[in-house]
């Protein structure tokens, strides 16, 4: 049941799903929905579900990491165990910790740490189901978690990634071509200051490829980044209509 | 806790049960509207979504090939874990199960299998060899209180959802076919928690409440109304007479909620 | 050889041991007996075999786990890799750490936690060896163990599980009655105060059966509640025979 | 520790020690009384719970099926865990054995092994993949000092205590039948353990002494009176000539302990 | 980290780099001077120990019989781990590997894995059932700065330098026979990484550069000059710009890196 | 490929490598070699090659350990996965945990710890090849770490091993003459104090050949003492003739 489709992009120029190579997943996102965190955000990005939940700032503990001139921003990336076709036990894997660990390097350069000195933030995403992009998607819910809790940001932080597949390149991959194509780049950006915040590859490209991936899949985190805007503009624009009804 | 409320309002709390009344306008025997999304994880055999108030706990469901318990060479197995996630509560702190993850995923588990829920004969694939086993991961995404019931219906909501792939055995190796068989269900339990302060009980206590009531019953019913399963928490006691009100309290309420579920 | 045998109840109404369906096991208990614990007992009931010790009040550590305004109790059921037919690592057990803190709930009622503000009181139990029943014994030792190091109690703690067997309803399940038996319900009690503390059940009774249940383990509690005060008098008659010798 | 005792009473216990005199008033060499009490764990394939003054160890051992090292396919296993469980002392944490309990296992262990005091050949089952693996559970109930030589004296009654299931092979499996045989012995070592302050030894140190002595020296004996295992502890150290006396003062008192035991 | 250092001389290395220089006088597009020495632990199946500045690295490789991943039963199996251990800084703590040695030991695996340095093919034994694990195990043994590009270099130095048992089987059973055959390698990656600060880019950091800077970059290229991994690291960013400068730079380092080998 | 050989001591009295039995392995020392360490050493012993790297006197942490009269030594022995034939996992084993604590008792007569109270000083002594005598060698090496640390000592600890292969006694035991030997004493030893700070011994030996063991094992001590010394005087005429040139 497991077989390898041969082709991942059929004689149309169309993607398993239907999709064109620079076409995105339909992306929808929803923040505030988790009533005890200071911030969160729902994305299901293709069949990906991700929670991320932040909470802050408030007072760091164990107290020997609070940093006098900055806030400590923390990360944790986990996966539910039944979000994958094998069960994944629950304790956090390598892949996890260096995820957590990339993930917090995409979101630092977006926040504003020296505004609260000796507070923490705490940034939990959970992956609920995971169909290839997790990463990505994870940073840009993340970063809207972030948002919603009010911590000050020089721009949200949106991610995508690009990738190989048959021999071309194409925008946002899904599990499977993540797994049988040759290349995946995921890019995480804040479009207001054309910054990448995070940058990987595995596979192999060219530096012609490559810069093309780059390209394709800064242009992929532009489209996203007006989702999550009008995800944020919902949900303050439900806060002052409910405001005004009070 | 008590910092995250004020005592004033932890105080209002207990003197209004004590009056027989409660803050959040409920009855006493009153539970909580509840919503149930089954299939939330399309990708996982099965699973569900329960929310129960503010409190929402997703269970999902993998299957796979195991080998049976020594003692047990005809029956699949089931396991249930549960993962209290940091972003549930400023309250939970990432890291292995403590105490209270471990004694929720035990209250399910003697639930489900007290009841004799899911029928495991039908699971054993070569007697003594392989069997199928059924992992049930509780995830709590908000804590609102009474995690017990909301989570004790999330996974029988999950288990009722769970279809398995076909299969065949060549050479006493598993064969995936096409298509899908339900998971063989025989009952499902409904379990009812409900909390003392001094000498009133009342059904599904809210995260406030909690922090206040002397004790906690759980008690979990079979489909015929049997007991399956009980557990008592919390540093208070019950008398003789309160737990007599208290299993009848729980019976009733489990009726009722059980003619709200569809299957 | 490890046949399980049809019947657990034979056509006279006995079990496997010889005793009547509401009788039950033997019990003998010791006070004060682990030199360096504040308070301790020693229980055999039926072939269970197990210590508790308690230690303090004594200072919090660590400290974040003070409470100001009481005593924290903490308690640790652990049973021995040789108390089992098949060794058990040493490392505790899911099922350890729940039995853990359902012992600690039926403990608690009884202690004034109030007493001893920022101080803590820790209950260490091991089982030596087990049949059955471990969890009831372990509370009726450890209760003895409190009064023993001499913190303030409302009343003494004792335990006693009912259950099941060949469709009838019997006291105090010995192991093996335990496992082919169809219900189990251990009870904790105070018997002044005729409050229950600890109740757990599994296997499936109706409301009538738990109700009877529930009432013989009471009985049996009350029972072995005498043999738990005469234990605690014995120590203080030994130290006060002591003192009358210097 | 030294806040457990006055500063005084240390004082007192190391200044009579250099007089060569104890304050529990043995002589030097003289070791504490002790009490064995074999099968104290009847459901144990062997057990054995040793007095030692008030030390008080509980061995209990467990004979499973198992599969033998690569290097020794035709030999039996065993081996030693010791936990030293915090109802035994105020100074023990609950958790995974520390320094001091894996050393105190790891002393016990050698003793045992250099000894060949099991016939390890006798355990096998089938060469290269059955073999019967003992487990020896060393289980520290109440620490008043020299808990090595306790345990090691736990660890060989236990030993000699236990009883295996009789068994047959059918098809590589292992079916077990009625009635027992006792553990195949060769040997049993004996360890005696001494401190030191400057340049006083004393055999079977007390807590109390354990907290003021500079050095302590262990050493097991076979029953042709062989070391057969050896471990200097503490932050002192020992001279050539201490060295010599260590061992004749232990030797001997090994001899007259080996007397005791009626094996 | 900065008690380490005086803020001052941190802000000399951070405003000497934005005017173009660097406080040990080397170019910004000047990497450190290295030394490789192969098999300097003769009795691992292959080692090496590099030294880039006083950066220290040692890698070991062993090679074992092991089962291959479902997913790839013909593949042999390469696993890669970083060990920070603590004689190496002061900033190194002993225990498990932590998030730093994690990230580590993940790029020097990626940049392997994904240039297909290693013939896995040619590791496979049984197919499903006996592949030869390489274990590829860094050992950072002196920390002053760019342990991604010293370990990369000595994982595959040590690979190349890697010798496997022969051997044959018999009835599934693999018996290792007299002399060695090198590991099958098809290709070496070289990875390269830089450090921005401001809009500064500079290769091979150094332990003090690595404080003041913005951000990191590490470029793994094969053989062929294809880009083969990538990592941002650091809490600042990259412009599509700067990226395209980093790029070019890092190819021309690697080139020129590869040039000094003699492989 | 691992068929044991028969004898190890051969008809000329020679060993496997051609020793003598009462012959050590080469020795060589480096002091000083580690940049971040306070103090450090690298030893190849035979075909042992061990670091040691010494730091402090530091602050202690956490500091509850700080011990208000003296230093606190702690020392941690572990060895590489590849330094053994098999690949080893990098977590520490029992015997690592061990090892550690003798190797630090047998450090610790030669340290006036009372001279520095509430610090606390770190031994890392790392294992890259292991061929017999580890510890012994671990001990020669971390001691000239402390000293090159500047902690004040009351003299070098050296450590070597006697045991008896083919029925004699022999010095400095590699890894084959260990495992297939029957008896070996490693011993730590302060020669100016005359002082035995390590002793362990495993096998059989009659008190008369232990005794001959102890004793051509302090010989074998007193031979590297003097590599010792003389690796520490290199290393402080380079440092005096930097000081010249400057």
């Amino acid at each position: 049941m497991n077989e390898k489709p041969k082709k991942l992009i059929n004689t149309k120029g169309l993607r398993l799903d239907g999709r064109k190579p620079n076409e995105l997943r339909s992306v929808k996102i929803d923040v505030g929905i988790l009533p005890n965190a200071d911030g969160s955000a729902y994305i299901e990005h293709g069949k990906n579900k991700i929670l991320a939940g932040a909470f802050g700032p408030r007072e760091m503990h164990p107290k020997h990491l609070q940093q006098a001139d900055r806030m400590v921003l923390r990360c944790r990336y986990h996966m539910a165990p039944f979000s994958v076709p094998e069960r994944k036990s629950p304790a956090p894997s390598r892949r996890e910790n260096e995820l957590s660990k990339v993930i917090r390097d995409a979101l630092l350069p977006a926040v504003f740490i020296e505004n609260y000195p000796r507070t923490g933030v705490d940034v939990f995403i959970e992956v609920l189901q995971a169909d290839g992009g997790t990463r990505c998607a994870s940073i840009t819910a993340a970063s809207l978690a972030l948002a919603d809790a009010g911590i000050p940001m020089r721009d949200l932080v949106v991610a995508c990634a690009a990738g190989k597949v048959d021999n071309k390149i194409a925008l946002d991959l899904m599990d499977i071509e993540d797994k049988i194509g040759t290349a995946d780049v995921p890019v995480a950006y804040m479009p207001n200051l054309n910054a990448i915040t995070l940058l990987q590859m595995d596979g192999k490209l060219s530096l012609k490829e490559f810069e093309n991936a780059v390209e394709i899949a800064t242009g992929g985190c532009k489209q996203i980044y007006e989702i999550q805007k009008e995800a944020l503009k919902k949900k303050y624009e439900i806060i002052e209509q409910e405001e005004e009804v009070e | 806790m008590s910092s995250l409320l004020t005592r004033v309002k932890l105080q209002q709390i207990k003197k209004a049960i004590e009056e027989g009344k409660r803050l959040d306008q409920r009855n006493l025997n009153e539970y909580r509207a509840f919503s149930i999304e089954q299939g939330a994880i399309e990708k996982a055999e099965g699973s569900a979504r329960v929310k129960l108030g503010k409190t929402e706990v997703l269970v999902g469901i993998k299957v796979e090939v195991g080998t049976p318990y020594a003692d047990t060479p005809n029956n699949g197995v089931m396991t249930v874990n549960a993962e209290l996630v940091p972003l549930a509560s400023s309250t939970f702190e990432p890291g292995p199960p403590g105490d209270e993850a471990i004694e929720l995923s035990r209250i399910v588990d003697r639930g489900i299998r007290e009841s004799e829920a899911i029928d495991t004969e039908k699971l054993c694939i070569i007697p003594g060899k392989k069997v199928f086993v059924v992992f049930v991961d509780i995830y709590v995404l908000n804590h609102d209180g009474n995690l017990i019931d909301a989570s004790a219906m999330a996974a029988v909501s999950a288990l009722m959802n769970t279809k398995m792939h076909n299969y065949e055995i060549v050479d006493e190796e598993v064969i995936i076919k096409q298509g899908y068989t339900p998971l063989p269900m025989n009952d499902f339990p409904i379990t009812v928690t409900l909390g003392k302060i001094v000498d009133k009980l009342f059904i599904d206590p809210g995260l406030e409440e909690e922090e206040v009531m002397d004790s906690r019953l759980s008690i979990a019913f079979t489909g015929k109304g049997e007991i399956c399963a009980m557990q008592k928490g919390g540093s208070g006691y019950f008398t003789a007479e309160q737990l007599k009100e208290a299993m009848s309290l729980a019976q009733s309420t489990a009726e009722s909620q059980r003619k709200k579920l569809k299957w």
